[in-house]
């Protein structure tokens, strides 16, 4: 939206705060899925101004049995974690994952984006067919974009779907991913003298994450 | 259990043995020789980062030697591993030679105490993603997504599993085609033991197996392939049920078989 | 805290009126049906009185986003009757692609620019006519230039909109047969007779495919 515009439809004045925060709760209370900032605007009458309201909303829900969170750039309304023994009705059955498939998450979420050479790498064993496919079903990951390396492998990145699931504002809250990139855990290093093991391509690819994190 | 491993009782405790035990017998619980090594390195009981990779090495290197022992099968990367270990093993204990360009024992060992600590990193990563409040757990969903009926309008979705199921189906229709068996070029072990049966009565003498294979088979390799392949598979059959016996001289020479002398 | 706490809490005292609207609060949205008082009597801590936590939360709700609204002799948030028109979003009517409309997205996504033919000797069956405006309609597909070649067939290829909706940064980033497979989205059996004939076959078409995005 250009700066004119934004002037020319403040003309017919956008509803009062407080009505934009009601706008704003009604819809996130009505989804279950996270709503972006984008899509509530669009919904609401033009020239109104969600973000702010949703600060507003945020705060009136501190402390309340629901809380309104934050999802990757879209917003949600999700019950307090420590109610969570009331909703025994609602717990769905978790499908227990794999310890491979765990780590392979992890891997993901910590290094992405990641080729399934680098899982490989880390976890100093193949990757099963079926524990990639289990995670992209569970639409915890996607694909990202290839590597621009010979072979241009595709990568994997976690998805907002994942965030949610495991109440993260964005992937850079991941428990203890500072201190994992501090102790250069999170960094590629090649096996010295280039041969064996490691795979030669792995050099280039970390810049990516970096990227990712790093703005 | 008395100890079947056979490892030193001396210094150990007793978790140190049942752990010791836990890897022989429970040797394929092992994601792979990196998992089997970080789980060796527990023993050391120091931090990551001060392991002793020299002692690590010997500690795999046993470990392979003591599976050996109890004829337990390894798999491959567990020996390459090995073999790897016993590598780094004599350039860490010997002095370096200055001719040599290649890492030092010392870079490599580095590399390899790294690749623990970060595989170690991210064991404890996933324990803490998974320790997570969880949605359908922990916090929940809107349990009643409102629609107000009004206004209906259709909108057609589709994942992008979907999108690349449906390409894959296309790609690969061509190999799902029913599956249809070429009999013109298959002799089957039971048309090779009637062959067989009838012409062994006059086989006193060693003759080379391949003079039993039928007339018109030997020109097609196709044909001759399972005509071969049909009339070993009788020919053992037979030496099985004691009516034959069978010789080779050596490794791919050529099979000679005769008539059991009665 | 923990269950037991919770319980052993309640030996002696029920938990603070307040502690008890938050947990009215938290059933009454995770719950995908009206509760009765008696239903969330069961689920709360002994000595908890939901009756007169629903009137404060009631109160609490009143003048916002949703309400607190009793249906037959059970209770629901809902959203305020008169942001009814928020709610426009939510009654839309998801359907899945025909399968036909599928691979006809799948085939132009992998090998773009597509003329009708191509997609018709692809799928080794006949493109109707709905199928392809369905997909102009939903705005994934498009007119591409048109093939320099006798009779001129317009081409299609896939929109930004598919993209999006996708969650790929570019048609790039589609994974290869190679890749679908390692990701056990693709059966290997391999033909009969024909050993290794498959795996052969997929290099070319890798190539094939690359080439195809190459320019």
């Amino acid at each position: 939206m250009t700066e004119t515009d934004e002037k020319e439809q403040s003309l017919f004045e956008a509803p009062p705060m407080g009505e934009q925060e009601r706008m704003v709760e009604a819809i996130l209370f009505a989804s279950a899925d996270p709503v972006t900032v984008a899509e509530l605007a669009a919904r609401m009458p033009h020239g109104a101004d969600p973000a702010e309201a949703l600060v507003y909303l945020r705060k009136r829900y501190d402390g309340r049995g629901v809380h309104v969170v934050k999802v990757g750039d879209a917003w949600a309304i999700r019950t307090a974690p420590d109610l969570g023994f009331l909703m025994q009705k609602e717990t769905v059955e978790q499908k227990k994952l794999s310890r491979a498939a765990i780590e392979t998450l992890a891997i993901i979420a910590y290094h992405q984006p990641a080729t399934r050479a680098e899982i490989e790498e880390i976890r100093g064993v193949a990757v099963s067919r079926g524990t990639i496919d289990q995670l992209l079903e569970l639409e915890w990951i996607r694909f990202g974009r290839r590597r621009m390396t010979p072979g241009r492998p595709v990568t994997f990145v976690v998805t907002q779907g994942f965030l949610d699931h495991f109440g993260l504002e964005s992937a850079r809250d991941l428990p203890g991913l500072k201190e994992l990139r501090a102790a250069g855990l999170l960094d590629s290093r090649p096996l010295p003298g280039g041969q064996g093991a490691g795979d030669e391509e792995e050099g280039e690819d970390l810049a990516g994450q970096s990227e990712l994190f790093e703005d | 259990m008395s100890d079947p491993t056979g490892f030193e009782e001396d210094h150990q405790t007793v978790s140190d043995r049942l752990a010791a035990e836990a890897l022989i017998v429970d040797v394929d619980g092992f994601e792979g020789p990196l998992d089997l090594l970080l789980m060796l390195s527990r023993t050391q009981k120091v931090d990551l980062r001060k392991i002793s990779v020299l002692q690590l090495a010997e500690q795999y290197l046993t470990f392979v030697d003591k599976a050996k022992v109890l004829r337990i099968e390894l798999a491959a990367d567990y020996l390459v591993m090995a073999a790897w270990l016993a590598f780094l093993k004599s350039r860490l204990l010997l002095p370096p030679d200055p001719q040599d360009e290649g890492p030092s024992g010392e870079e490599l060992a580095a590399h390899l105490a790294f690749q623990l600590e970060r595989l170690q990193a991210m064991r404890e990563a996933a324990a803490q993603l998974m320790a997570r409040d969880q949605m359908g757990r922990d916090f929940f969903v809107r349990g009643l997504p409102e629609g107000v009926a009004r206004i209906r309008r259709v909108t057609y979705s589709a994942t992008l599993l979907d999108l690349m199921q449906a390409y894959a189906r296309i790609r690969t229709k061509d190999e799902f085609r029913p599956y249809a068996f070429d009999r013109d070029h298959v002799f089957t072990m039971e048309q090779a033991l009637d062959r067989m049966r009838g012409l062994i009565g006059f086989a006193g003498e060693w003759t080379d197996l391949s003079s039993y294979l039928p007339d018109g088979w030997s020109a097609d390799p196709a044909r001759r392939r399972s005509a071969t392949a049909a009339t070993f598979a009788a020919s053992l059959e037979l030496a099985k049920q004691g009516q034959i016996e069978l010789r080779q001289g050596e490794t791919f020479a050529p099979i000679s078989i005769r008539r059991k002398p009665t």
